[in-house]
């Protein structure tokens, strides 16, 4: 148990990063403005980057940028989370642009961002109409 | 290096090509464009197939001047060009059935973005089939849901919209999910590539550490693709989603674009995993379990839908249970079962979502069961297709679909307790299926007497009847020649799980 | 030392994202958002990664709220339109509000 | 509920019909006219004709069960979740696993093989490039879908009240000084992009400053003028241009690479402007993507169209 | 060979009834050469004494779609032929009485005989469940076929019990699959020896459940009265005197050609089904009894009468086995003639229920007389024929059977043949005899057209004349019963 409680205490900045990915799965599931969601979802792709980042660091050592010739791998990080988060990043930017126009739409036709009102407005509108 | 096995890569770079070069053209142009595309790409899946089979061979091939484990690379065997012509082959089934509908439903200025987005889809499609790095997955992963989200939102009909959102929230907690499982198997192993993965996986399992995170992680992946592909608790967004959708659309995005996560996924589990570690770890059970309630409960969701094309949806519900099913038992018929199921659903869902669409028009645009009386008088071939589609999901002999329960029947034996809840499951969904399917089809034959005059019977064009004979064709060719097809599945699995 | 700054700005990231979460009106949320952000760059030059806190000062702090502000703004204006739209109508149609 | 008469009588499931036995094919069906045009106006314009707190209660009362399922879901994950981080390897642990051949290959013969001295930078756009190729098409994909959903060339959907937006190119102290920021951020994003392979940034964090000088500048100067510099049809052609020289030149390396044939574009020596092969070039055509991207994002979201 | 009998009447149903111009005598006279080429085929195949095989295709690597012309094959075929001809020539002046799109009803009519066809000639297990669920399916339509409510709910309980049934049949299948050497139909099984027994027996239970649901086995019996009476006579005819006999074939099949009669005898499955089976042949013919409607009263007496097969069948011995084959020849005739009967007094004098009948054999003369024929051989009055399959039946029953059936099994049959009588001599007797009491005169006599009363003379004529010389059948059933066990 006690080992449990220090790994937790070592990789902390994992934890932080489940953490703030958590944050953001609840924004997801409970808050009913479509907004807000977005929101949530985008602080759930940065807890994903910051668990794949903190992956990748190394105590003490540099940025990958062969600087004045010294290829020694002990002497920089591991690049490859470093590649992996900017992909990341450029994803997660192209989706909330996504949402965000969406939101728009959806706003123009129900004039509500409530997610509970948009579900009713489903429940009574004629549906069997295409 | 023979000249046919650079064909994958040139249909990923070729259809991409395509959707740049559409978004500079006008509609009319962007349509022959992707026409063009998918007929070539189907000309390039079949000589890469025939070539992996005639030397019965699998190979890498490099994206780039770097061997694994430090460039990217494509893999291919004989399953996946096979999959990916039946991906290229239906999509371009579902365009040419859905052209007219689609003229209709998308405002013209747009038509040329959902050509674009077609394209997307396509090589999203190859590249999954074809990926050996898990990150490259991810990526075309979610092209594959941004351009599926376009599909579905380019109707813009309020209630598209909001299916939209609601696919859109749960296809990313899916990837979420799914990149979060890839994190920690890389943060564990520290490779990205299926072969390297798998050597990995495989040593540390023997050594007994980070068991749990490698469970945990193979858990999460395998949820995240399920959530995108409809797995059973996972399943709200699909129903308005494929039910509110132009059809062509629907098709594509019932028929392919969810076989194409569950085709990674089946490349996850048996080429970066393992199938004895995947069964150790415990996740396979889960699948059973969840397949069989989705099975059962897609179904009974289906006959209490109140519009035609809801009920087909809530039936890929209970079709994709059954493949759930399968990956859950686990062994090798019932991988070939699976690849069978993935075939005739494949085959037979655009084809229903097409004709249901068709008899919607008819019985003027409604799609309430009554209005829909006697619709398969007014427009002949729909009605003929829908019926070919029924007859097969039910599982009638001479149809694709008899095929898949057969395997599932005959290789549950031998599973130990896992054998009688997947008989019973398949008895239970056939009952329902049998009860909403030919009921429908019993429907739609039955003529109307007053309303019948009033609407003009619809003379068949070719558009119509191409894509629908096409597809019925497909349909029966799997179900009464099946033969041909398990060999090259057979042979395929011993090249995919070397 | 680095490490007690590193712990002070994970704080406030999770800090911020609890912000993000309670409050109520989505403007707010927005303006957390957009400073955790910033925190997350900084973040991103602690683990050595400085590419990162590039894109994500330009694409986090800056495109994304822009557009998450913009949002808002549209969705102001369609407010506008629709009682712009809804008098019109009633001037048009009062009976049919007598009738609900 | 009270929303159950708005609902179509005649709607009936499979189930009922099923239930009592037959379809009634006695009573006449209301013959329908055909017009979804018409149907979808009529969905597009529906707005609640019934009291909201009603429903809102049903709401409730319905939504609970969701909440609780969901509220498990998330404590049963954050567990699961911890458990796999105090399960994972050390933060920042010199010999995890994840420091293997490949990384150590990455740095260390990485400045040889693509002459990028910045590791990152040749990591993603040459050795593994296929992702790169994926991630800018994401971005193509997503500008394709807000187009589809911004666009507001079709009928009925042209705003009014733009006028009543604070026109900021009037304030002095704006106007002054975003004429001395806009060119500053336009040559950072230009050097980090040209700098890409010898200094941090590389096409996408260059690409997403210039992007956003782009956009502070026209949202100060108003798009009107933005759109007359930029119009659509030069956007829409540089993103096409880069895009497609993206595609050609990998396509080039990737197929002389699978085919093992020499490859010839000239390396340079690491560390000057003109070195790292395609990868100075590769950074600028990303770059153009992003910029544009996230410009055309901008003008979408702003006025309905590029 | 067997391919062309199996395609010729579907390419027949496909193409003549849409395709052929002119009119509908045109049409009628097209169909009935092909049917007598069928016939003749079909004879001529069965004659030559050479047991035809053919593989079709491979439906799957392991499992083929095969043909094969044994002995008990031969006669399904020999009877399905010869009653679709005669139904063909009554139903062409039947069907003008009907209202209701012809062309369809002469398609699937014709389409459900091939595929009827096919299930009796199918060499393997998995044949024979393909072409008995397209049967099921094809011959829905003929159900369907007026289209009003009543007739709706008949199709569909149909469709949902032999689906269902199929489904059971599958299940079985699957099971046997990989406990038997091979799912050809080999005479004394195939069944690898103890091998998962009691399983085995499960499963093949099962198989007798589902095939029993298209014989109006006592579960799932209910379908036939509510399906029969809504179809035209011609179809109903053909549904309950032949293509009910596609279970009893599968029965068959199972029993004799997969599980082995020598391994079923004395096992729970022979008492289960053999208690089932008796009660269904009592309660059928209760039912019928208390049945006012005469078509339905007809369908409750299949009901009861194929269970006389299925008692002979369960009884797994050479006698029993050659009593069913004479039972199912007999009953077809004879349910066949009732059915035609039951549509001439509706086409013709517009009576449904046995009230009504008063008074009316005087006016369908012709009519009343084949209805006592077949009558008198339904119930198995001695000189005809119904008389020596019960006879046998009960024989095989005495000596075959293990303890108290032996003597259950005989008086159930006697008892049901007296209800049998009780529920067909009264309408005879009422039709003939309305006694002074007659409220109004029944009229005068009706002209019965020829193809109406032909094929019906011809039936009650196989009815008596099978009886009296029954040697003509019993010795052939004897070399088939002798080759199956």
């Amino acid at each position: 148990m006690e080992q449990l409680f220090g790994n937790l205490l070592y990789n902390y900045e994992e934890v932080v990063a489940v953490i703030l990915f958590s944050i953001g799965f609840c924004i997801l599931l409970f808050s009913r403005n479509l907004i807000k969601k977005v929101v949530g979802l985008d602080i759930m792709d940065t807890g994903v980057f910051l668990l794949l980042a903190s992956r990748g660091y190394i105590a003490g050592r540099h940025v990958p940028i062969i600087v004045d010739g010294i290829t020694t791998a002990e002497y920089y990080i591991n690049p490859i989370p470093a590649g992996l988060v900017l992909t990341g990043i450029v994803v997660s930017v192209s989706v909330s642009a996504l949402m965000l126009s969406l939101t728009v739409r959806i706003y123009r036709t129900y004039h509500t961002l409530d997610v509970d009102s948009l579900y009713m407005m489903m429940s009574v509108s004629k549906g069997g109409k295409q | 290096m023979s000249f046919v096995q650079n064909f994958p890569f040139f249909s990923v770079i070729l259809s991409l090509l395509c959707a740049v070069t559409s978004f500079f053209l006008d509609a009319r142009w962007a349509k022959r464009l992707t026409l063009f595309l998918l007929c070539t790409s189907i000309g390039l899946q079949g000589s890469v197939l025939s070539f992996c089979y005639r030397n019965h061979m699998s190979y890498e091939y490099l994206m780039g001047h770097f061997a694994a484990p430090w460039g990217n690379e494509i893999a291919l065997g004989i399953l996946e060009p096979l999959f990916a012509l039946l991906f290229a082959t239906v999509m371009l089934c579902c365009v040419l059935g859905g052209i007219k509908r689609m003229e209709r439903d998308v405002f013209p200025g747009k038509q040329s973005y959902y050509w674009i987005m077609v394209d997307l889809a396509h090589v999203s499609l190859l590249a999954l089939c074809y990926t050996n790095d898990i990150f490259t997955g991810y990526v075309f992963i979610e092209i594959c849901t941004i351009a599926s989200c376009a599909l579905l939102s380019i109707r813009e009909n309020g209630r598209a919209l909001i299916a939209a959102v609601r696919y859109m929230v749960f296809a990313l907690i899916g990837s979420g999910l799914f990149l979060i499982g890839v994190i920690f198997t890389y943060s564990i192993t520290g490779q990205l590539l299926f072969p390297q993965l798998y050597e990995t996986i495989a040593s540390l399992w023997e050594a007994g550490t980070y068991r749990f995170s490698m469970t945990i992680a193979i858990g999460l992946m395998v949820v995240g693709l399920a959530i995108k592909s409809g797995m059973f608790p996972f399943h709200f967004w699909m129903p308005d989603t494929y039910g509110r959708a132009t059809p062509a659309s629907s098709g594509i995005l019932s028929g392919v674009i969810s076989k194409g996560y569950i085709f990674l996924l089946i490349k996850i589990i048996y080429r970066v995993v393992g199938i004895e570690i995947f069964a150790a770890s415990g996740v396979q059970t889960l699948l059973l379990l969840f397949g069989i309630a989705g099975m059962v409960a897609g179904s009974v969701s289906a006959i209490f839908a109140k519009r035609l094309t809801t009920m087909v949806a809530f039936s890929s519900v209970a079709q994709i249970g059954y493949i759930y099913m399968g990956l859950g038992m686990g062994t090798q018929a019932a991988l070939i079962a699976v690849f069978f199921q993935i075939f005739s659903h494949a085959l037979t869902k655009p084809m229903l979502f097409l004709s249901a669409s068709q008899l919607a028009n008819v019985s003027g645009g409604r799609q309430d069961f009554r209005s829909l009386c006697g619709a398969g008088h007014r427009h002949p071939v729909a009605g003929f297709t829908f019926t070919v589609g029924a007859l097969s999901m039910v599982g009638i002999p001479l149809f694709a679909g008899f095929i898949p329960k057969l395997y599932f029947a005959t290789s549950a034996f031998g599973l130990g307790w896992k054998t009688w809840p997947v008989l019973l499951a398949l008895a239970v969904s056939t009952v329902l299926n049998v009860m909403y399917f030919l009921y429908t089809t019993i429907l739609i034959w039955l003529p109307r007497e007053e309303g019948a005059r009033n609407h003009n019977r619809v003379m068949p064009q070719v558009e119509t009847i191409v894509p629908a004979a096409l597809l019925a064709g497909f349909n029966l060719m799997v179900g009464i020649h099946s033969s041909a097809l398990t060999a090259l599945f057979t042979q395929g699995i011993d090249l995919f799980c070397q | 030392m680095i490490t007690a700054f590193r712990i002070i700005l994970l704080a406030s990231l999770v800090i911020c994202a609890i912000g993000t979460a309670i409050v109520k009106k989505p403007m707010h949320a927005i303006i957390i958002y957009m400073a955790y952000s910033v925190i997350m760059s900084i973040i991103w030059v602690l683990l050595e990664s400085p590419d990162l806190a590039i894109t994500e000062a330009a694409v986090g702090a800056g495109v994304t709220g822009i557009l998450f502000f913009l949002t808002l703004h549209r969705i102001n204006l369609i407010d506008k339109d629709a009682e712009h739209d809804s008098r019109k109508e009633d001037e048009g149609e009062g009976e049919s509000d007598h009738a609900r | 509920m009270r929303d159950k008469p708005m609902i179509d009588p005649e709607f009936s499931s499979i189930w009922t019909l099923w239930k009592n036995g037959q379809i009634d094919l006695t009573t006449p069906l209301r013959s329908p006219g055909h017009q979804p045009l018409q149907a979808l106006k009529e969905v597009e314009k529906y707005r609640p004709r019934h009291s909201w707190e009603a429903y809102s209660q049903y709401v409730r009362k319905s939504t609970l069960l969701y909440k609780i399922a969901a509220t498990i879901l998330c404590c049963i994950f954050i567990t699961l979740m911890l458990l796999t981080v105090a399960n994972l390897p050390r933060y920042g642990d010199p010999n995890a696993p994840t420091i293997n051949e490949v990384s150590e290959r990455y740095i260390e013969e990485g400045t040889e093989e693509t002459g990028a001295v910045n590791t990152v930078a040749g990591m993603i756009l040459d050795y593994r490039a296929f992702d790169t190729l994926g991630e800018s098409f994401v971005l193509f994909t997503a500008v394709c879908s807000v187009a589809v959903l911004m666009n507001l060339s079709g009928k009925r959907q042209h705003i009014k009240h733009t006028k009543e937006l604070i026109n900021y190119a009037d304030d002095m102290i704006v106007r002054g000084v975003c004429r001395l920021l806009v060119p500053v951020i336009l040559l950072f994003g230009i050097y980090i992009l040209l700098n890409g392979h010898l200094s941090p940034g590389g096409g996408f964090s260059g690409g997403a400053v210039l992007g956003a000088g782009l956009i502070i500048y026209s949202m100060v100067w108003g798009e009107e003028k933005a759109s007359r510099v930029f119009p659509a049809k030069l956007v829409r052609l540089v993103v096409f241009c880069s895009l497609a020289f993206y595609c050609l030149a990998k396509s080039y390396s990737f197929y002389t690479g699978a085919n093992h044939l020499p490859f010839l574009i000239p390396e340079g020596a690491p560390g000057h402007i003109l070195s790292g092969g395609l990868i100075m070039p590769l950074n600028v055509a990303v770059g153009f993507v992003v910029c544009f991207t996230m410009y055309s994002f901008y003008m979408f979201f702003r006025r309905g169209r590029l | 060979m067997l391919v062309g009998i199996i395609l010729l009447p579907l390419l027949t149903g496909l193409l003549i009834p849409h395709f052929i111009p002119g009119g509908r005598r045109r049409r009628f006279c097209f169909l009935m050469a092909s049917q007598i080429v069928e016939v003749c085929v079909v004879t001529a195949a069965v004659l030559s004494g050479r047991d035809y095989t053919s593989d079709i295709w491979r439906l799957t690597e392991s499992l083929t779609i095969a043909l094969n012309l044994d002995g008990v094959a031969a006669v399904f075929c020999l009877l399905t032929v010869i009653s679709w001809l005669l139904t063909l020539l009554y139903s062409y002046e039947y069907m003008q009485h009907e209202h209701g799109h012809e062309a369809n009803f002469y398609t699937f009519l014709f389409i459900s005989e091939g595929m009827l066809l096919g299930t009796a000639l199918s060499a393997d297990f998995v044949s024979m469940y393909v072409f008995y669920e397209l049967t099921s399916l094809c011959s829905m339509p003929l159900v369907l076929y007026e289209r009003t409510r009543k007739a709706i709910t008949g199709a569909v309980k149909y469709l949902y019990y032999s689906i269902g049934g199929a489904f059971f049949v599958l299940f079985g299948l699957a099971v046997l699959y990989d406990n038997t050497f091979t799912l050809d139909f080999l005479p004394g099984g195939t069944l690898i020896p103890g091998h998962h027994t009691q399983l085995v027996l499960a499963s093949i239970f099962c198989i007798i459940l589902g095939f029993g649901t298209k014989a109006g086995m006592f579960p799932m019996h209910n379908w036939l009265p509510t399906a029969h009476p809504v179809a035209p006579a011609p179809a109903s005819a053909l549904l309950s005197g032949i293509i009910t006999k596609a279970g009893v074939i599968g029965i068959l099949r199972v029993i004799y050609f997969i599980a082995g009669a020598n391994r079923l005898r004395g096992t729970w499955v022979q008492t289960a089904c053999l208690s089932l089976a008796l009660f269904t042949v009592f309660m059928g013919s209760m039912m019928a009894f208390t049945e006012k409607n005469f078509k339905k009263r007809l369908a409750y007496s299949s009901i009861s009468q194929i269970s006389y097969v299925l008692t002979g069948l369960f009884v797994l011995s050479q006698e029993g086995l050659m009593g069913s084959l004479l039972q199912i020849t007999f009953h077809a005739a004879a349910k066949i003639a009732l059915f035609y009967i039951a549509g001439i007094l509706i086409c013709l004098a517009g009576v449904r229920s046995v009230e009504r009948f008063r008074g009316v054999g005087r006016r369908l003369p012709v009519t009343f007389g084949c209805f006592v024929f077949a009558a008198l051989s339904l119930v198995g009055i001695p000189p005809f024929g119904g008389f020596v399959s019960k006879w046998y039946i009960s024989l095989a029953a005495l000596d075959g059977l293990p303890g108290a059936f032996a003597y259950l099994a005989p008086a159930v049959l006697l008892l049901s043949a007296l209800l049998t009588a009780g529920y067909l001599f009264p309408p005879i007797i009422r039709g003939f005899f309305p006694g002074a009491d007659l409220p109004e005169s029944p009229g005068d006599r009706l002209r019965e057209p020829w193809q109406l009363t032909v094929p019906l003379i011809l039936l009650a004529a196989v009815c008596g004349l099978l009886g009296l010389f029954p040697d003509l059948l019993t010795s052939v059933m004897q070399r088939i019963a002798g080759a199956v066990l």
